[in-house]
Formats: C-alpha cells, sequence, structure tokens
C-alpha cells in the first residue's frame, strides 16, 4: 500500500463513518455537523485525486457557505433543541438500512466499471497539468473555454436562485 | 478599397438612427415637430452625400470584382456561413444613389403633406426604417441579407400603407399587401434553399462564380431556381397575378406610394434579377417567363388603367404596367436597359405621385374647408386645375410626357432600349416579335390613359364645386420644390444612357458592364443595325404622339359629370372600371374555397373533431381518469415517494447491471 | 489511480445518503442527506476526472453551484413552510394528497 | 520512507512549532501591548506591575485562567459548548501556514539517526510552514470556517444573548468574506498565481500592491476588521447590547481560548495584510534580500516582516479605541450595499486597466505599477470623494423634516 493509498483509505474511513454519524444523530446541528466533516474528508480526497482546485472550493463554498446557511437556518427555526427524535421506529429503521445496503451492494457493482482504455489519459497527466497551468488556470481553462456557455447560464441560474430566496423568505416585500 | 467606399455602412447608419430617434420621439409622445423633421431629413441628407462619395469613390477607382465590406459573422452553422457583409459594386452603387436620392426628395416633399398628421414623427420613423431596409436589400452581400431587406421593406410597406390604421379599408389593404408578398417571399426562401444545396454558398461573388460550374445551361436546376427567384420577384414587383395588393396599397399616404410603391421597394424584383443575371441568363425558359409574364401585365394593367377615376389608382395601374416593361427588359437579357427604365421611371413615376399627392392635397384642404366629404381622389371631382396650381400642372405634364415616351424626355429612351431589345431578339424566336408587339400597344395605352388623367385633372371645367373654388391653391414650396428636382431629373434622365444611335456613349452600359458581363456569355450577341433602330424610334415617336393625340380627341371633359352624379357604367368600360374582377375571381376561386374549407373541414373535422376531440380533450380526459387512479396511491408523505422512487431506482439498477454480481 | 477505490467510497455515501433520505422525518436533515448525496457524486467525477480529462472537475463545479442555488431555495422554502405550519417535520407537510 | 522525505517531514515539523509556539507568545504579546496602546491612548498607565513595563502580566493572565473554575450552563449542548473554543483557535492559528515570513533559508542536511535512520535535506528551506499551490484560495477557505466556533459557540450556550451574538457574527462574517474575497482576486489579476510566495516575489518585481491596488487595500483592511469582529464592527459582542457575545457562558481556559483565537486571528491578518499590500518579506528600495539565500538575509527580512505585521498590530489597535461601533443595520448596509458593489466594480476596473496596458504594450515593472497607482487615485477620489461623502451610512436614518 502506498502512501497516497493509505492517506486515501483514511480520508474515506473518515468520511464513511462521519456520513453515518450525520445520518444518525438526532440533533440537526449534530448532522450537519458531522455532514461538514465529511467534507472536509472529501476535499482531502479532492486533493489526492489532483483536484487541487476543486478540494479548495469544496472547503470554501461547501463547508464555508452552504453548510453555514444549513446551520443558521437550523439555528434560526430553533430546530437543535428538545425535538425528540425524528426518525422512524425500528422496524422502519432497519428496512430502510436494509434498502441502503441494496443499493450500495448494486452501486458497488458498478464502480467496477473500468473506463474504456481509449480514452484514459496516461497516468499523471492531470497532476502535469495542474503543475504547468497551476491548481486555478488547470480548470479555468476548460472552464472558459469549452464550458463557456454553461457557465453564462450557471451565472443566471445563481441570480434566479437569489431572487426566489428572497421572495420566499421575506415576510414583507 | 477606395475609402470613400468604405463609408458605406454610414449610409445604413442614418436611417436607422433616424428611425429610432424618431420612433422614441413617437412613442414618448414628444410634441417635437422641428426635431422631427430635422432628424427625418437630415438622417437621408446625410445618407444621400455618403452615397454620392460612395459613387465618386467607386466611379475614381473602378475595379473588376466588387467590393465587400464584411461587418461581421452573423450565421455561422456548419457549411453554412453567412456574415453580415454589404456589396459595393456598379449595380448597388447605382441603386443606393437612385434610393437615396429620391427618398431625400420624397422625405422633404412629406414635411409638407404630412405636417397636420398627429402621426407625424412614426410616419417619419416607418420612412427612415424603410429607407433603412431598402438600402440592406440594395447592399446586402449575399441572399440572406438581401432577403432581410427584402422583408423588412415588406413591413415597412405594411405599416405605411395601414398608417391611417383607424380605417378599416386601408388596414385590409396592408394585410392584403403583406400576405401577397409572403406568397412570393416562399419562393424567395425555396431558391435560397435549392441554391445552398447546389452550390454550398449563398454569398453573391461565390454563387455567380461557381454557377457556371454547378448548373448545366438551360438545366432543370437552375431553371427552378430562377423561377422560384421569379415567383418572389412577382410578389414584391406586383406582377401578375400577384399584382392586387399594389393598387390596394394606394391606401397609404401618398408620398409613400410616391416613394414606395412606385420608386424603389417594387422595384426589388427588377434589381434581383439584374442582380442575380448570370442564373437568369443561364435558364432561356425562367428568361423568356419573366419577359413574358413582364410583357403580360404591362398590357393588362395599362388596359385596367384606361378607365380608373382614382388618380391614384391610375398611377397605381400604370406602375404596374411600367415594373412589367422592366421585368421584359431583363427578361430578355437587356439587364443594362431594365436598370435603366427603373432609374427613370423612379424619377418621373415618384414625380406623378408627387404632383397627385400635391391635388390631392389642396382638393382635399379645399373639401376640409367646406366640410364636404366629397373623396378628393377621384378625377371625376377635379378638373381645370391648371388655373389654380399653375406649377404643379407644369410638372406633372414633363412627367406625363416622360412616361408616355416624347423624345427627348427620359422615358423615351429607357423604354425605347427595351422594345429595341426585345425586338432584336426577334430572330431567335418570333415569340420575341409578340412580345414587342404588346410592348407597343402598352406604350399606345400608356399614352392614352396617361393624357387622359391630365386631362381629366388640369384641363376643361372644374367640377369640385362653387365653394371649393375659392379654397384651392398651389401648395407650399416643400412640396413644389421636390416636384421641381424630379421634373428636372424626369427630363435629363436619358442622359445617362444615350444609345450610340444619337450621339451618345451609353453610359450606364458601360457603367454596368462589370456585373452584366457575367451573363453575356449566356446571351446570343445581338445587334440592330442602326438604321432599324432608327425605325423603331421613330415607331415609339409615333405610337406615343398618336396616344395623346387620340386621347385629346375622344375624351370630352367639358361632358363629364362630378363623381356623386356619375352614371353606371356599362359594357366592357365596367368591366375596365372593375379591374376585369380579378379581385372578384381571386375572391371566388382562392379565397372562398379556402374560407369553405377551413371552416367546415379544417375547423369543424379536423381542429373540433379530430385534435380537439382525441387530442386535446382525450388525452386530458385520460389524464384525467388515469390521474383519478393514480390518485389512489398518492399519500401526500414525502416518505413514501422517496421510498418508491428508491425502490424503482434499484429495480432499474438491476436491469443496467444485469443479473450477474 | 484510486478509480476503483473512489467509486466504491462514493457508492457507500451515495446510500447513505438515500437512507438518510428514508429514515429522517426533519427536511433539513433531508435536505443534509441530499448534500452528502450529491458529494458522493461529485467524487465519482472527480475520479473519472483524473482518468478521463478535465471536464469532470468542470462538471463538479457547476454542482456546486447548482448545489448553492438549490441550498439557497430550498432553506428559504423551509423558512416559509416553518412560518405557515411551525415544523419541517414532513409528516405534517402533506397538502398533496390526493 | 526515504531518507528526502523524512528529511522534509521532519523540516516541516520544526517549521510547525517554531511558527507556531512563537505565534503564540505573539498572541500573549498582543493581549499586552493592547492594554498599553489603549492606555497610551486614554492618557493612563495601564498593567505595569509584572515584570518589566507589565510585560508577564499575560502570563499571570494565564495562570489565573488556569486556575479558575470552569463552568458549564445547564441548558448548553454539552458537545458542541466543549468544542466551539477549538473550533474558533484553529482556523486562525491554520492560516499561518501559508504566509511566507521571510527570504528563504539556506539549509542543508544529511546526517543518520539510531532507529530512525537516514534524514537529508537539500537546499534552500522556503521560510513558509506550508507552500501550496492553491495559497490564497486556502486563505479564503479557511478564513470561511472561522464563523463555525463562534456560530456554535453561541448557539451551545444555551443563552439568548449568546445565540444573538452567534448568529450576528455568523451574518457578519459571511457578508464581510465576500468583499474580502473580491479585494483579494485583484491581486490574483495582476499576480497570475494562487501562491503567495508568487504575490511577494510579483511585488518585489515591481512595486507594492498597496500602490498598485490601493482601493483594494483599503477594502480588504475594512473586511478585514469586520472578519475578526474588531471594532469598529466588534457587534457579536457588543457589551451594552448582548451582555458578553457569544462568550458570555465561558469562564476559564475556554474563555481564554477564545481571545487567542481573537489575537491570533488579528496577528494572522496583519501578516496577510503585510504580505498582500506592503510586499511581506521584502525590504523597500533594495534588491539585496532577493539573490542567493543566506542566514543574514533570511534574519533581515525576518525583521523587516515581523516589524510589518507589528505596525498593523498596532493599526488594529489603535483602531478599537479611536472609532465608535456601527450598529448592525448600517453594519449590513456597509457590506452588502457598498463595499460589495465597489470591490465588483473594482475587479471590473482593475482588469479593465490590465487589458488596456497590455494592449498599450506597458510591461511588467515600477511603470505599471505606478500607472495603475494612477488610476486608484481616480478610483480612492470617486469613492470617497463622489459617492461617500458621509451619504451611503447615515443618510436613510436622517430624520425627515416635519415627521417628528
Amino acid at each position: 500500500m502506498s502512501q497516497t493509498e493509505a492517506v486515501f483509505w483514511f480520508f474515506a474511513a473518515v468520511s464513511v463513518i462521519s456520513a453515518f454519524l450525520c445520518i444518525t444523530r438526532r440533533n440537526p446541528v449534530a448532522s450537519a455537523l458531522w455532514l461538514v466533516n465529511t467534507l472536509f474528508a472529501l476535499a482531502a480526497i479532492f486533493i489526492l485525486l489532483d483536484a487541487h482546485f476543486i478540494g479548495a472550493l469544496q472547503v470554501l463554498v461547501y463547508a464555508g457557505a452552504i453548510m453555514v446557511l444549513f446551520l443558521f437556518v437550523i439555528m434560526l427555526l430553533n430546530l437543535g433543541r428538545d425535538t425528540g427524535t425524528d426518525m422512524l421506529g425500528w422496524a422502519g429503521r432497519i428496512v430502510m438500512l436494509a434498502v441502503g445496503a441494496l443499493l450500495a451492494t448494486e452501486l458497488l457493482v458498478l464502480a467496477r466499471v473500468v473506463p474504456d482504455q481509449r480514452f484514459v489519459l496516461p497516468a499523471g497527466t492531470l497532476a502535469r497539468i495542474t503543475e504547468e497551468q497551476g491548481a486555478v488556470g488547470a480548470i479555468a481553462a476548460p472552464l472558459f473555454r469549452d464550458y463557456l456557455i454553461p457557465f453564462e447560464i450557471t451565472s443566471v441560474l445563481l441570480l434566479a436562485a437569489v431572487v426566489g430566496a428572497v421572495v420566499l423568505a421575506k415576510r414583507r416585500l | 478599397m477606395p475609402a470613400t467606399v468604405g463609408w458605406v455602412w454610414l449610409v445604413l447608419l442614418f436611417p436607422l438612427a433616424g428611425f429610432l430617434a424618431n420612433g422614441a420621439i413617437s412613442v414618448l409622445r414628444l410634441d417635437a415637430k422641428r426635431a422631427v423633421t430635422t432628424i427625418g431629413v437630415g438622417a437621408l441628407v446625410l445618407s444621400f452625400l455618403v452615397a454620392v462619395a460612395v459613387m465618386a469613390g467607386l466611379a475614381g477607382a473602378p475595379a473588376d470584382a466588387p467590393y465587400v465590406l464584411s461587418l461581421w459573422q452573423w450565421m455561422p452553422a456548419g457549411r453554412l456561413e453567412i456574415e453580415l457583409a454589404l456589396q459595393v459594386d456598379q449595380l448597388s452603387a447605382m441603386m443606393l444613389l437612385v434610393v437615396t436620392g429620391v427618398s431625400m426628395v420624397i422625405h422633404v416633399f412629406s414635411v409638407g403633406y404630412m405636417g397636420e398628421d398627429p402621426g407625424y414623427a412614426r410616419y417619419f420613423s416607418y420612412l427612415n426604417l424603410f429607407v433603412f431596409f431598402m438600402l440592406v436589400l440594395v447592399l446586402g452581400a449575399n441572399f440572406p441579407v438581401m432577403f432581410v431587406g427584402w422583408e423588412g421593406v415588406g413591413l415597412c410597406s405594411y405599416l405605411l400603407i395601414g398608417f391611417w390604421f383607424e380605417n378599416e379599408a386601408f388596414a385590409n389593404a396592408g394585410k392584403k399587401a403583406f400576405i401577397m408578398n409572403r406568397i412570393g417571399d416562399v419562393g424567395f426562401l425555396l431558391a435560397m434553399f435549392m441554391i445552398f444545396q447546389a452550390v454550398g454558398t449563398l454569398s453573391f461573388i461565390e454563387v455567380f462564380e461557381y454557377a457556371p460550374r454547378a448548373f448545366a445551361i438551360g438545366g432543370t436546376a437552375i431553371t427552378l431556381i430562377t423561377l422560384a427567384l421569379f415567383v418572389g420577384a412577382i410578389g414584391k414587383s406586383a406582377q401578375i397575378p400577384l399584382y392586387t395588393w399594389l393598387p390596394d396599397a394606394m391606401a397609404g399616404p401618398t408620398p409613400v406610394s410616391a416613394l414606395i410603391h412606385a420608386a424603389t421597394m417594387v422595384t426589388a424584383g427588377v434589381y434581383m434579377v439584374a442582380r442575380a443575371n448570370v442564373l437568369f441568363a443561364m435558364a432561356p425558359i425562367s428568361s423568356f417567363t419573366v419577359a413574358a409574364v413582364g410583357a403580360i401585365t404591362a398590357l393588362f394593367a395599362a388596359t385596367v388603367a384606361l378607365k380608373q377615376w382614382d388618380i391614384k389608382k391610375v398611377l397605381a395601374y400604370s406602375t404596374v404596367s411600367q415594373l412589367g416593361y422592366m421585368f421584359m427588359g431583363v427578361g430578355v437579357g437587356a439587364y443594362a436597359a431594365g436598370i435603366f427604365h427603373l432609374t427613370t421611371h423612379a424619377f418621373f413615376k415618384a414625380l406623378l405621385f408627387l404632383g397627385a399627392g400635391s391635388v390631392i392635397h389642396a382638393l382635399h384642404h379645399a373639401y376640409h374647408h367646406t366640410h364636404s366629404s366629397e373623396e378628393a381622389q377621384d378625377m371625376r371631382n377635379m378638373g381645370g386645375l391648371r388655373k389654380w396650381m399653375p406649377l404643379t400642372a407644369t410638372f406633372m405634364w414633363i412627367a406625363t410626357l416622360a412616361i408616355v415616351g416624347v423624345p427627348g424626355f427620359s422615358g423615351f429612351f429607357s423604354k425605347d432600349e427595351i422594345l429595341a431589345a426585345t425586338f432584336a431578339r426577334g430572330h431567335e424566336a418570333a415569340a420575341f416579335y409578340v412580345l414587342w408587339a404588346v410592348g407597343v400597344v402598352t406604350a399606345l395605352l400608356t399614352a392614352f390613359y396617361m393624357t387622359r388623367l391630365m386631362i381629366y385633372t388640369f384641363h376643361g371645367p372644374n367640377r369640385s364645386g362653387e365653394k371649393e373654388q375659392q379654397h384651392l391653391h398651389e401648395s407650399p414650396w416643400v412640396m413644389t420644390g421636390p416636384l421641381l428636382v424630379l421634373a428636372v431629373l424626369a427630363i435629363v434622365g436619358g442622359l445617362i444612357n444615350l444609345p450610340a444611335v444619337l450621339p451618345g456613349s451609353g453610359w450606364l452600359h458601360h457603367w454596368l458592364e462589370p456585373v452584366t458581363e457575367l451573363s453575356a456569355a449566356y446571351l446570343p450577341e445581338v445587334h440592330l443595325s442602326h438604321s432599324t433602330e432608327w425605325v423603331l424610334l421613330g415607331f415609339a415617336t409615333l405610337v406615343a404622339a398618336l396616344g395623346i393625340i387620340g386621347a385629346w380627341r375622344l375624351l370630352k371633359p367639358a361632358a363629364l359629370k362630378p363623381a356623386r352624379e356619375a352614371p353606371e357604367e356599362t359594357g366592357i368600360q365596367k368591366v375596365l372600371l372593375n379591374k376585369w374582377y380579378v379581385d372578384e375571381i381571386y375572391d371566388t376561386l382562392i379565397v372562398r374555397p379556402i374560407m369553405w374549407v377551413s371552416e367546415n373541414v379544417l375547423w369543424k373535422v379536423i381542429d373540433k373533431g379530430i385534435i380537439d376531440g382525441f387530442g386535446a380533450n382525450g388525452s386530458a380526459n385520460l389524464a384525467r381518469a388515469m390521474g383519478w387512479l393514480g390518485s389512489r396511491l398518492q399519500t401526500g408523505y414525502l416518505g413514501t415517494y422517496v421510498f418508491l422512487f428508491v425502490l424503482g431506482a434499484l429495480i432499474l439498477l438491476r436491469v443496467v447491471t444485469g443479473w450477474e454480481l | 489511480m484510486l478509480l476503483g477505490p473512489s467509486l466504491g467510497l462514493s457508492a457507500v455515501l451515495f446510500s447513505l445518503g438515500v437512507a438518510g433520505v428514508l429514515f429522517r422525518r426533519n427536511a433539513i436533515v433531508i435536505f443534509i442527506c441530499i448534500e452528502l448525496m450529491l458529494n458522493a457524486v461529485n467524487l465519482s467525477f472527480i475520479a473519472f476526472a483524473q482518468q478521463l480529462g478535465r471536464s469532470g472537475q468542470v462538471i463538479v463545479f457547476f454542482v456546486m453551484a447548482v448545489a448553492a442555488a438549490e441550498a439557497a431555495v430550498g432553506l428559504a422554502i423551509m423558512i416559509a413552510i416553518y412560518r405557515h405550519k411551525d415544523t419541517i417535520d414532513v409528516r405534517e407537510i402533506n397538502l398533496l394528497r390526493g | 520512507m526515504t531518507p528526502e522525505l523524512k528529511g522534509y517531514l521532519l523540516v516541516s515539523v520544526i517549521k510547525l512549532v517554531v511558527v507556531f509556539f512563537t505565534l503564540l507568545v505573539g498572541v500573549a504579546f498582543v493581549t499586552w501591548l493592547e492594554r498599553r496602546v489603549a492606555a497610551w491612548i486614554q492618557n493612563r498607565l495601564g498593567p505595569n506591575r509584572v515584570g518589566p513595563q507589565g510585560l508577564l502580566q499575560p502570563m499571570a493572565d494565564g495562570l489565573k485562567n488556569f486556575v479558575k473554575e470552569e463552568t458549564l450552563p445547564a441548558q448548553a449542548d454539552k458537545t458542541l459548548f466543549l468544542l466551539a473554543p477549538g473550533l474558533a483557535f484553529v482556523p486562525s492559528l491554520v492560516l499561518f501556514a501559508v504566509i511566507p515570513f521571510a527570504a528563504p533559508f539556506p539549509l542543508s542536511f544529511d546526517f543518520s539517526l539510531p532507529l530512525l535512520g537516514q534524514f537529508a535535506y537539500a537546499g534552500p528551506m522556503p521560510m513558509i510552514v506550508a507552500d501550496v499551490s492553491i495559497g490564497l484560495l486556502f486563505i479564503l477557505a479557511v478564513s470561511s470556517l472561522a464563523v463555525y466556533g463562534i456560530v456554535i459557540a453561541g448557539w451551545a450556550s444555551g443563552n439568548k444573548y449568546s445565540f444573538l451574538g452567534g448568529l450576528r457574527s455568523c451574518a457578519q462574517m459571511i457578508s464581510y468574506e465576500i468583499a474580502l474575497g473580491m479585494s483579494i482576486v485583484t491581486v490574483l489579476i495582476l499576480t497570475g498565481s494562487v501562491g503567495l510566495t508568487h504575490v511577494v516575489a510579483y511585488q518585489q518585481q515591481t512595486v507594492w500592491f498597496v500602490f498598485s491596488l490601493t482601493l483594494g487595500f483599503v477594502l480588504f483592511a475594512i473586511s478585514a476588521l469586520a472578519e475578526n469582529n474588531r471594532l469598529p464592527f466588534d457587534l457579536p459582542e457588543a457589551e451594552a447590547e448582548l451582555v458578553g457575545g457569544y462568550h458570555t457562558e465561558y469562564s476559564s481556559m475556554r474563555f481564554a481560548m477564545f481571545f487567542l483565537a481573537e489575537y491570533g486571528a488579528l496577528i494572522t491578518m496583519s501578516a496577510l495584510m503585510a504580505t498582500l499590500f506592503f510586499g511581506g518579506w521584502d525590504i523597500p528600495f533594495t534588491a539585496w534580500d532577493q539573490g542567493e539565500p543566506s542566514v543574514l538575509k533570511s534574519l533581515a527580512t525576518l525583521v523587516v516582516f515581523v516589524g510589518k505585521t507589528f505596525f498593523f498590530v498596532f493599526w488594529y489597535i489603535w483602531v478599537r479605541w479611536t472609532l465608535p461601533r456601527f450598529r448592525y443595520d448600517q453594519l449590513m448596509g456597509l457590506g452588502w450595499k457598498i463595499m460589495l458593489p465597489v470591490a465588483l466594480a473594482y475587479i471590473m476596473l482593475i482588469a479593465t486597466a490590465v487589458w488596456a496596458f497590455d494592449a498599450l504594450g506597458l510591461a511588467d515593472g515600477a511603470l505599471y505599477g505606478l500607472a495603475l497607482f494612477g488610476v486608484n487615485l481616480v478610483a480612492l477620489f470617486i469613492v470617497f470623494r463622489v459617492l461617500d461623502s458621509g451619504r451611503l451610512i447615515g443618510q436613510q436614518y436622517v430624520r425627515r423634516e416635519g415627521s417628528a
């Protein structure tokens, strides 16, 4: 087992355990925080997989912004306290975990897919690109060239989301 | 490219800016008449100056290939690459000058004619927009750009015909023009598709360059393409069978009739045929069709014009007839002659319309003063007007002599050249002699009905009414000034292409040579001996004189009664008055069957029965029934839905992964 | 090259997310679980990107943008529902009941 | 493990330990400094009993905090209550890891230890804890995490004042983080790289960014005050309204950890300001510090860097004891309605200017920076003289005549 793999498995374990705790904690605040933990572990894995920029974004956007928003709303609605459990009963939990396990098995079968060798880049290509163009440049080039129109459309989507959120959440406009 | 030719985009810019500015004034309902005038007329003056500069630049540095000013890439899609490009060559520069020049004069005239109309700003914004689109049409360097202009002028024509849209008949006239034009546009579109299919490009230069390799001379493909193009030209230039909109288009303000429905837009078809001269020259059948349709239209419209009482209707049919002449010219391969007639016609027909406008303006004022509801455009209500309107009468006579073809006036040369070119091809097929004969008869009729118009309007006793006579007076200088300009052009316009038989150099002919030489290879060499030409010239003069004198002798303006007392017409006169009943025939043959089929088959059976019954209501009922069934499954709980969803996903995954693990 | 393990991890995390959605009743927690699923998918994209080129990373970028938009609108909806019903328990939100 | 890797790990660990120990000492020093400077500004003495000039006062405070009783409110969420101070403390220190604090240090060794084997390191050692390729992004990412500690502390206390303080802080930090990030983007545009070592190197080649990005620096400085919850933006702990804000319920060492976090963030932010806009460890008016690495150069640049950082620490304190506190709605108004639009417009301006200069063929260098400085002067004039002139914040609260 190489060092990279060792690190990978460490973070994989962290992320799975955190994810499990995230879905089983009673307190929504705890759930959110465990998810943040999962996100950190995933960010580390992203960086292992040569996606430095995305790793940083993962922390910046997901952990730093989206999850803070979640926490904020949970706290604002005061859902974190004295709500009892919001889970199903024992029978329900077992059934649902079984469904989840079934799904996991099926997906694991799919995960054994091997990409067509004709399209696979030589090992280390991405790392080399990142080295040459910098972490940001590596993703900026395709983003602003091949995916320019989706990028612009995304800006419209975000604008729509801002307007929508304000309209929905504001009591009186 | 000479520097001034590079300015050509400015020609487009000024009218567009004028449209935007005046449109804004109109939309905002600003009261800024002076500004509207300045902007509207000023844009055209600037445009005209630039056009002159472009023409001068081109004349100073003649080139073999046209100058193409590519503004930007418009539609890059696969093999299709269309640029928004302007083409300046001898033909488009000529048209540029005619369009901006005549438009400028008519804009000035409009200042007086429309001065008291509440829609003054709207009028000028439309007019500027029209000029813009007309220039796009003329300058376009490929078929799609030309088509944009083509559609744009159609739109403006619609807007201006229905300018007084409160009147339902006027609004309907606008719609009629629009629909007739659409029928022709289908032809243009089809032609574009076929050209792209065959040649793989739509730019003029490339199409005309590759055409000899892409098509066989007289082959099916080129014939179909040119016929389709000609269908477009028929619609735009009001030829049989799509001419009926043009007389109705007289519902618009008179300057509009002068500009759009006489001098510029309707000639677009002629321009297009001349532009695509290579294609037409390669398709003899199409060319002959063009000439034949032109000749028949010329004769037909002339007969109708004989018996119209509305002064503008007479001029409208006269326009249709003259357009027929132009098509005859370009149909027999005399492209320069066609453009020549187009140019001279622009001058004298604009003059005639503006003169008529001046008369109508005066009469309208008179009736307005006496609160009479008489028809201000009916010649039966005119007569003897030269006493009150000497300038208008003089100018109109000049125009009449020009259109009739009296030697020395511009129409004489252009009309004669077309007839000569037709006659010259008579040795190929006798059919050309027939066309020539038709042209001559038309010339006779033209002389007759134009003289009739002049006699009834300006000579003999006045029939307007006693009270009204006190209010008749000459139009202000903003209206007579343009008339003067056009009158001068109508006299000297012929000088640009004096035939060689007179001591002329045929300047226009040489000027257009770079454009028309492409087609020269496919046309038979025609040559008329000088003696034959002299004979033809003499014959034409004779015919013109015969028409004028005949009309002078036969018509008795003193016996004419005003419109309110006029007796019912009978016999052939009634047929002519009702324009050969063509509108009624169209109504019976096309409109009514379509209406019947639409109502009884398409609407009642197909739409209400099949589409609504089975399609819309049926599927709605089905959905409702299914929904009722499905709603039994709905618990309203998110958990249930998600659970079922996941189960479905699991089953799908099973299918995707297959059954092995 | 960690493609296989990454996809496996992605599968497990995704299933955990689905299970969470299934047996929680608090709408915000369900939302959190959806974010977990999104991240699992992102991991797949990143893993494939290492093998097949950078487009996968760009897609993740878009997923994040969409997730941000979704969180903003979704949480606004939660607040609106809470204001209306004083709870965000999905058992109580059954206006869709047919 | 290869000798090189072991050597690298050894160097990293040493740098880590030394830097963070120094930082903690620095924090202690800054607490003393704050009190002394405050006293100086207010024309009084301040702590001067423990040690020379009261320098040992922080030690005494620390000792006191250690021996005091820890309290746990009955309403508190125990786990999170205990976790929060740590969450607040860590990001402020971690941020320092990507800041280069001196010129590279000439160091290479190759030795063996019993049991551990051979260690090797080949020369010059960058004076930065972790020279990551995404330095600026790292700063943005980690600084966005600082909010967790505070908001969780506020919520977990089970006290409405703490909770309000936490929420206020959360909203405030999220709001100003955007302006902060936007002002850093202009630095990115000029540098063309997100590594902080590149930022420093670029400033050495041209001029300090405080000249070429003056307005960016102003925006950054204001946002930094808000990010650190310092006056005039210390709403989360506004004593007059919220008792003590999010740390009302905390006592003894946990309270001290919030203090450490706050002053740690203060030092880090000062260092960041020095690095981003004042050339980092660059010694002005000489290129001597850029050549071959030597011990002397490293030490000299370290001194310069510490000096610059100290200046900004002093500036923070100075502001605190000079300016009054904003009202909360004014704070949000400033953040969203002024800072953000100005920052966005500024990015456009800088991008356009860079594009224009490139189009004009102006080469990177001092002239380039001065040309940008000219642009900035215009921008500053517009923002402060034309846009602001006292209207932007206070406007809507001016009582209309006759409505009283």
